[in-house]
């Protein structure tokens, strides 16, 4: 299986290590991931004003990259996957935006959103398939309750992300389970984690994460496990400003417990787990 | 004789003639509202209240009621067109003849009340309740055989 | 409080409904969208009473309040609403009206290296950069 | 020896949460005279009356006592029961220990008591329970359907195209009603007039259908299948025959008063149509403001009448026929404003009621369709509507919902803004109510495609300021007190019951509710019964109502009378009353109280001592009698007696509730 693959800037530096074990899971699940060669940063958020184009020429530049090869276009930021669709949705529904983007851009060819943009977590679901990752797994993370956080941007707005039901996820849960793992249910599951507000506004943001991880704790979660990584600081960095003034449940990428069942964690990672 | 027969407080049993089309769907409508009165009441349903004898009102004394109330419709509100009329007629020489022997004029009331008054006819009937409970039991007219 | 139609039409509240393409008028004021959202505790205006004061010509006090800057885009909001008004939208616009002024900025100085240290994903910078200055 | 079963029934939880159904059944169980007792969670179920069928067969049941809710609610259920079973449908007694007891006690120990007294009284009436036999009435086929509004004209269609003679009675000169001052329809704004002339056309035509117009009904006596009504056909003044309708007279007629139809808007002649289409098209003379009757001059409309139709000296005329149904369809009155002085109504001639909105509104209305203030006859650029105006207001209106304003109201800021898409429309609402079909999304069309202004509130002072009118008001939803200058206010007034329904009421003996309105039978089941048999209620006379429900409640109405009408003979109640002849004194003092004059007086031949002797006594017509039992009371002998609700029934549950 060979898909596109957009990493994103935050997977390059803060957050390599989701980006490293999403694609040394990939490996061993025999998928090939092929990096875009021109990549540009997607923007982080998809710009709300209508009739502004400038701000996502650059996902579009990738979108029609992708689609010149005829690949799925894989993210596993989930900042870039609500851009990317997001943007991909425009190109497709808003002629007059369309046109604008590809007179500017003067692609080879004219690009109308034929790129599908899927998240790796759709890669597991829908190419890989569930049961198929069941009978992978090496070491299943049997006993284990995790609690699941989606936060916004794969979810949200629904109409247009169409990641899952929006107010019911699972594929969250349901790859926990293929893991051999217990999936926590709580009803801070998809909530906002407060975003970027935390650059500016940390008592805010530690006040929402506070109530996430606080539900999620009394639903029984011993860890929590998300797929973003602002989503991911947040709820670490910002665990240590809630009123119990630590960590008090650990937060991990769903991508590192991907690997640690699929045991390709080296012999000094897997002292870290739990 | 009273509604409980064990020793204790005096309850007064008290019977009430209601019409069918107006007093009777009075009392339907306070139930169906859930409004509240004294359990000390007990109806007996008639086509109109001219139908009620005085013979019925002064059975029930005898037989040991402690109150009697008769309700039908509003005057000019008869089901029956005028039978409330004639009903108002007759207990009005009633209300007095038992005035004259001695009773008090609380026991025998007369009521009109419509088929959308529940609220009104579970006020009647408390009221008519206190009154009477007040006044202690009925001793006239009463059978001591 | 005077209430006319040049208000209810004013040159500003046309300019929102352009950058946002939204019709206010959509809104019937159910309050889900403050129900819903998981910040309306912190903002001094509730994210359905920007509609109302929008819906009245009320703009001057929209600029002036905190809530615009708080809204995190999120989109709770958008995806329960039983009109489908897009508020997210409705409060970049109103952002957008402020950061298009020359010299405008929310960022307040001095708080990218702080923050950078601590490791922040870039993510948020951006986002930051993106939503609050121009 | 009688053999009486009781069966007890729980009501789910209604009757057994108060009561304790296991006592009550014990105890029902030694009452005199009963064989069976049991109980059972929905008496009134099919399992239920099953049970209830074969206990009378495994008991040799010859009477039963079913202690359950009202007899009100289910004694015709259970007498079907009994006829199942073979045993005659009026051996069944019902102690009513729901609504009258486990509903209105919370004490379980009372209720019970209560309970147990109640079916002790019923035991003891059933046990004197005789047999009874329905009679046969006859039916008139012909119907009486009042008012001729779009009410009254559907009803009289549906009924006549079944094949039955209706006579349609409307008071004022032409039928329409106030559908034919509306000016559109929401929520297809359908033309009013477009769709209700042709069905008045229709019902002038009818074949089946007699109009009397300009006629009132003044008595109605008798009884279901065979009602008599008095109807006075006031003196028109002009020949209905001979009158072409040209409009000569009303053009020369030099009297001039406000006009009803249009809301005293704008001026009719003492001879006069009320509107253009109206029907019949034959105009009456306002006696009271025609120069002629009241200072006999003029007589100007008599010379130039080209068919000599017009004739001041035609009298009422008074007629009496036979009916075997009745629908009752007249309609609605708009709330005086007296009381609303706030609102400057009366005061201001740009502050209208939505009546008068709706005709100025109408290209037939006053001012010939063009949208204009009243005061100064300029284009309107801001108006404000104000909804609840005596609607929903318990201290100085109605306590009602009025139900259609929130609907003309949007209707009335779409026509205005269709006119006017430059100017602005504010409302005033405090709930806004659009259950209908398409009606919520025509409201949202006015909102959002005509953009009035909807503030969630209401306006608590309108008055002149220069040649505006201020509105002050509130946004409660923003939390801001406002003031809107406005061109116009319109005034979205509750209705009202007709302010001499209570007196149609009497007439008819049916009953209103605590606002004049007509009574249903009952709420849900019986909408379009009044309690009395054999009249049907339709439309805003029973409660308010929109087009669309009164037509349908109309309809409804309409197919009621025709299930009557279509009978041969209907079976009549047999609790009627019966005189004992060896009783009977002859004295025929029951004649004077009975209100249907169903008792009249006989001679009969008895042989006392071996001799022939012949004597008075009173004899009750059981068509007639509708079971009163008034003449029981006034009986001196104790001859007569009500079947069903005997004397010595009600002595015996006298007794029983003594006990």
């Amino acid at each position: 299986m060979r898909f596109s693959y957009y990493p994103g800037c935050t997977l390059k530096t803060t957050a390599a290590l989701l980006e490293n074990s999403a694609l040394k899971a990939a490996r061993a699940l025999g998928i090939e991931l092929i990096e875009q060669e021109k990549w540009q940063c997607c923007g982080a958020v998809f710009p709300l004003a209508a009739l502004e184009i400038a701000p996502f020429l650059s996902s579009v530049r990738s979108l029609a990259a992708a689609k010149d090869t005829g690949e799925k276009l894989v993210t596993i930021c989930a900042a870039c996957y609500h851009v990317l669709k997001r943007a991909n949705h425009v190109m497709k529904t808003d002629r007059d935006v369309c046109t604008k983007a590809n007179n500017y851009l003067q692609l080879p060819e004219q690009y109308r959103g034929g790129t599908e943009v899927i998240h790796y977590l759709e890669l597991l679901r829908d190419e890989v398939g569930f049961p198929t990752l069941a009978r992978k797994v090496k070491k299943p993370l049997t006993g284990r309750k995790i609690a699941a956080f989606y936060g916004c941007l794969l979810l949200r707005p629904p109409a247009v992300m169409q990641f899952d039901n929006a107010e019911n996820p699972s594929i969250m849960e349901d790859f926990l389970h293929a893991l051999g793992a217990a999936a926590v249910d709580y009803p801070y599951r998809t909530e906002c984690c407060g975003v970027y507000l935390s650059v500016q506004n940390e008592e805010i943001v530690a006040e929402m994460v506070a109530k996430i991880i606080n539900s999620a704790l009394s639903h029984g979660a011993e860890a929590i496990v998300d797929a973003c990584p602002l989503c991911h600081y947040n709820l670490l960095e910002l665990q240590k400003k809630t009123p119990q003034g630590k960590s008090t449940l650990p937060v991990y990428y769903f991508t590192e417990l991907l690997e640690e069942a699929l045991d390709l964690k080296d012999k000094v990672e897997e002292k870290m787990a739990f | 004789m009273s509604v409980n027969l064990k020793q204790g407080p005096f309850e007064p049993l008290i019977i009430a003639f209601c019409c069918n089309w107006c007093s009777y769907a009075g009392g339907d409508l306070a139930g169906t509202g859930r409004m509240t009165y004294p359990a000390n009441v007990r109806v007996i349903r008639v086509p109109c209240s001219s139908c009620v004898s005085s013979n019925f009102i002064l059975r029930a004394f005898q037989r040991g009621a402690d109150g009697v109330v008769v309700a039908g419709c509003h005057p000019g509100d008869c089901h029956y067109t005028s039978g409330n009329y004639f009903a108002r007629r007759r207990f009005l020489l009633l209300q007095r003849f038992l005035e004259f022997l001695g009773m008090e004029p609380e026991r025998f009331q007369v009521h009109w009340i419509s088929a959308s008054e529940g609220n009104r006819f579970a006020a009647v009937m408390t009221e008519t309740t206190e009154k009477i409970r007040a006044l202690g039991p009925n001793r006239k007219l009463r059978d001591t055989r | 409080m005077k209430i006319t139609r040049d208000n209810l039409c004013s040159s500003i509240v046309k300019e929102i409904a352009e950058i946002s393409g939204e019709n206010v008028a959509g809104c019937y004021q159910c309050g889900k969208c403050t129900a819903a959202c998981p910040v309306n505790t912190v903002m001094d205006i509730l994210p359905h009473q920007v509609l109302r004061f929008l819906q009245l010509g009320l703009v001057e006090a929209l600029l002036n309040c905190n809530t615009i800057w708080i809204c995190a885009s999120c989109f709770t909001c958008a995806g329960r609403c039983p009109r489908g008004v897009d508020l997210p939208g409705i409060m970049e616009a109103l952002r957008l009206i402020l950061l298009r002024k020359r010299g405008f900025s929310r960022i307040k100085a001095g708080v990218i290296p702080r923050v950078a240290d601590k490791g922040m994903p870039e993510q948020a910078l951006v986002s930051a950069f993106r939503k609050y200055t121009r | 020896m009688k053999r009486i079963g009781v069966f007890v029934c729980w009501c789910g939880t209604n009757i057994a949460n108060t009561v304790n159904i296991e006592a009550v059944t014990e105890a029902a169980g030694k009452m005199p005279g009963v064989v069976y007792a049991g109980n059972y969670k929905y008496m009134c179920s099919e399992i239920g009356q099953s049970k209830i069928k074969s206990a009378i067969i495994r008991e040799k049941l010859d009477r039963f006592v079913v202690a359950s809710c009202s007899p009100r609610m289910h004694e015709s259920t259970f007498r079907k029961t009994a006829a199942a079973a073979g045993l005659n449908p009026y051996l069944v007694e019902i102690a009513n220990i729901r609504e009258h007891c486990s509903w209105v006690h919370k004490n379980k120990g009372e209720a019970t008591a209560k309970a147990i007294a109640l079916i002790r009284a019923a035991v003891a009436k059933a046990a004197r329970d005789k047999e009874l036999w329905a009679t046969q009435i006859p039916v008139e086929h012909r119907a009486l359907v009042i008012g001729g509004g779009i009410g009254g004209i559907q009803a009289a269609l549906d009924i006549a195209d079944a094949g039955f003679e209706v006579d349609l009675v409307e008071r004022t000169p032409s039928i329409g009603g106030h559908m034919a001052q509306l000016d559109k329809t929401f929520p297809t704004l359908d033309c009013s007039a477009c769709i209700l002339t042709p069905k008045m056309g229709e019902a002038a035509s009818h074949p089946k259908i007699t109009l009397y117009t300009y006629s009132e009904v003044e008595k109605v006596d008798g009884y279901v299948g065979n009602f008599e009504a008095t109807i006075r056909k006031k003196a028109r003044s002009v020949d209905l025959e001979k009158c072409t309708g040209c409009g000569i007279c009303w053009e020369k007629c030099p009297s001039r008063v406000k006009s009803e139809f249009d809301e005293a808007l704008s001026m009719r002649k003492a001879i006069y149509i009320p509107f253009p289409q109206a029907v019949p098209n034959v105009p009456v003379i306002d006696r009271a403001s025609c120069r002629w009757f009241t200072r006999e001059k003029c007589g100007i409309c008599r010379k130039t009448c080209p068919a000599g139709a017009v004739n001041f000296d035609q009298e009422d005329e008074v007629l009496q026929k036979k009916y075997g149904a009745i629908v009752v369809a007249t309609g609605f009155d708009v709330l005086d404003l007296d009381d609303f002085g706030e609102y400057s109504y009366g005061k201001h001639p740009d502050v209208l009621t939505s009546l008068e909105f709706e005709r100025i509104l109408n290209s037939s209305g006053p001012t010939g369709g063009r949208l204009l203030r009243p005061s100064n006859q300029s284009p309107p650029k801001n108006v404000v509507f104000i909804q609840c105006v005596g609607s929903r207001d318990k201290s100085r209106g109605k306590p009602y919902c009025s139900k259609i304003c929130c609907m003309y109201s949007a209707k009335h800021v779409i026509l205005f803004k269709e006119k006017y898409p430059e100017a602005q429309a504010y409302v005033f609402y405090i709930d806004i109510r659009t259950a209908g079909k398409d009606f919520e999304e025509f409201h949202r069309r006015a909102v959002e495609e005509y953009g009035a202004l909807y503030l969630k509130g209401s306006a608590g002072k309108v008055f002149p300021d220069g040649d505006k009118l201020l509105v002050k008001g509130v946004d409660s939803l923003s939390g801001h007190a406002l003031e809107i200058e406005a061109d116009m206010v319109v005034l979205a007034t509750a209705i009202k019951a007709k302010s001499d329904a209570p007196q149609l009421a009497r007439l008819l003996g049916i009953s209103t509710d605590t606002h004049a309105f007509f009574m249903e039978a009952h709420p849900k089941l019986r909408p379009v019964e009044a309690h009395t048999a054999g009249i049907f209620l339709a439309g805003a006379c029973q409660g308010p109502k929109d087009i669309p429900e009164t037509v349908s409640q109309a309809s409804g109405a309409a197919a009621k009378a025709i299930v009557l009408l279509s009978k041969e003979n209907l079976l009549s109640d047999p609790c009627v009353s019966e005189v004992n002849e060896s009783l009977c004194t002859g004295c025929l003092a029951c004649i004077k109280v009975c209100p249907y004059s169903a008792i009249t007086e006989k001679t009969i031949e008895e042989k006392i001592h071996g001799k022939a002797l012949q004597r008075r006594v009173a004899e009750v017509n059981v068509a007639l009698c509708q079971g009163c039992g008034s003449c029981t009371v006034s009986c001196r002998p104790g001859a007569v007696n009500l079947k069903g609700f005997t004397n010595e029934q009600i002595m015996a549950e006298v007794d029983a509730i003594c006990l």
